[in-house]
């Protein structure tokens, strides 16, 4: 079993960002007291640690801590200034060539999981997500127009042999559909 | 047994039938016996008979079962007729089965321990905080190299549909092998049979086995033409009496 | 001055993914060795604490402890594991037993054609494919640090069996890829 303070940080690493106290009571069963106790313990066991717990009145938030904050700077540095590489040329083609395309798309036409390249590519502003207005937790992505800019086109129809590449991707997201059956019938 | 096979017509993409050394294991395993030449000997028959009750399997992997199901056959011959001198060809087929047999067990073992533990107590990752996305786009980031990287997987797709599924091939033909087996199978038993009388039953028993044997064959030879025929198509069913719903 | 674990843990949490080993370094301006170190005490000083490090060959991540997730889905909506089959499950193994890493090798352990099996694993993100470096041609697939977080182990080495299941198959590839030169010589 995990002690108060240990469920305490795998609740606030797991949920990224700042989270209500209240909230976290319930989940862990305990009064207002218990849990304040569970966070001066936190506290202290997080010296040191390169993390911290910053309070607030009603909430909690898990962050490297201030210590850290030199060597984070380089490290987000060194990452969105490394090159995009394989896998994420592939994932940023995909979307780009087929606006509005998702996860699981991306997935199977890359043949590989894209979550990883789909966050750096969030990160370095060169795609954008938005919520597909039929299905709530479904991700659309597109290219940013920044990123466009980059490339030299204003849209997207002016990558190099658009309508082939976008056609062709059409059709493999198409066999996804038949995919799906097949998978969730077994 | 797998449904969705029956639903529509094809199944390469989850195989849900019993490969040849599962069935092989599992009959082992069910004796409580270790691999080795006994246990194969004793499993013989019912692998024979599984094989034969199987009526459909991916085309491509009739061979390997009759592969096995042969080398079985040669290990029970050997058994039953001590006079039958294997070649040091068969003595490597006879090793080759027992160790490959030897190492799927381990795997098979291991993935039953994954089995155990897999989803049971998921190690959670990072929230997702919510990105201050600052524009940072990379030295290698080109309209090119996006046209190429695109380009490169849809090709890799085609690629890998046109290919046939890859088929692990038999080392000799299975026809070469049958009847070179059959005629030296006949010598042993007349050498046997000349030298001392041992029970009428267990030569039967091999002529038995043997004879089940050829009709395999038979079948899948019958199988391994269609193959032939229908090279590219990725068909995994002998077109059989099996129902279908 | 952060010590280097504490250096290591607030870059791991940082990037909330996993983060290739030779970046670490980079970044922590330390070798291969002192990162090892580091990782073995992070390792320790994790215990108990509600979070953990997966490392498989070439990457760590930050992940909840094992036995943080039943608090962890009463907080958050759940996260459904859908079961892999058994022969995802054989496929998995013989990777992370490192038994096969090609799919010649694992086809070859199987004695079933396994080429279905790895594209649901690679879809999944459980395994990763890298080309050979020695042939390029060839793709050799490995354990990823999503895969070990569902296995709920920080490292292949701490999988049930370990030693068992994965030396002693090593030795039988061995000795039958001697007699298979035998063969292929005469």
């Amino acid at each position: 079993m995990l002690t108060p303070p240990a469920a305490l940080l795998s609740l606030l690493f797991t949920s990224g960002n700042a989270v209500p106290k209240k909230d976290v009571s319930k989940v862990l069963g305990c009064n207002h007291e218990d849990l304040s106790k569970a966070i001066s313990v936190l506290h202290e066991s997080l010296e040191g640690t390169g993390l911290a717990v910053i309070e607030t009145e009603a909430d909690l938030e898990l962050r490297t801590a201030p210590e850290a904050m030199e060597i984070v700077q380089k490290f987000r540095e060194s990452e969105v200034s490394k090159d995009l590489g394989k896998a994420g040329l592939e994932t940023l083609a995909a979307i780009a060539y087929r606006t509005g395309s998702t996860r699981g798309e991306i997935d199977w036409i890359r043949g590989v999981n894209s979550s990883a390249s789909l966050r750096t590519l969030l990160l370095r502003g060169l795609i954008e997500g938005k919520e597909d207005p039929s299905d709530k937790r479904r991700i659309r992505y597109s290219i940013t127009t920044e990123a466009l800019a980059y490339l030299g086109v204003t849209k997207v129809e002016q990558l190099p042999r658009f309508d082939e590449l976008s056609k062709e991707s059409e059709q493999v997201v198409l066999e996804t559909s038949k995919n799906e059956e097949v998978r969730s019938s077994t | 047994m797998d449904t969705l096979s029956r639903k529509t017509g094809f199944s390469i993409k989850t195989p849900s039938y019993e490969g040849p050394f599962e069935v092989a294991l599992d009959l082992i395993e069910a004796r409580k016996l270790l691999v080795n030449e006994l246990a194969l000997a004793s499993i013989t028959d019912d692998y024979i008979q599984h094989v034969r009750r199987q009526e459909a399997f991916p085309v491509e992997e009739t061979a390997n079962f009759i592969q096995i199901a042969a080398t079985l056959i040669l290990i029970k011959s050997k058994s039953l007729i001590p006079d039958l001198v294997l070649t040091e060809e068969e003595n490597a087929d006879v090793e080759d089965l027992k160790n490959r047999l030897m190492i799927y067990e381990r795997i098979r073992n291991a993935s039953r321990e994954l089995s155990s533990i897999f989803g049971k107590q998921i190690m959670i990752s990072a929230g997702q905080k919510k990105p201050v996305p600052f524009f940072a786009p990379a030295r290698d980031l080109s309209a090119n190299a996006l046209t190429d990287a695109l380009a490169r997987i849809l090709e890799a797709r085609e690629e890998v549909e046109q290919l046939p599924e890859a088929r692990v091939k038999p080392m000799v033909t299975i026809e070469e092998m049958m009847n070179e087996l059959a005629a030296r199978v006949q010598k042993a038993i007349n050498i046997s049979f000349k030298e001392f009388s041992g029970t009428a039953k267990e030569k039967v028993d091999v002529i038995v086995s043997f004879l089940a044997l050829l009709e395999l064959v038979k079948q899948g030879a019958v199988a391994a033409e269609q193959f032939e025929i229908y090279g590219d198509i990725r068909i995994s069913h002998t077109d059989t009496g099996m129902p279908r719903y």
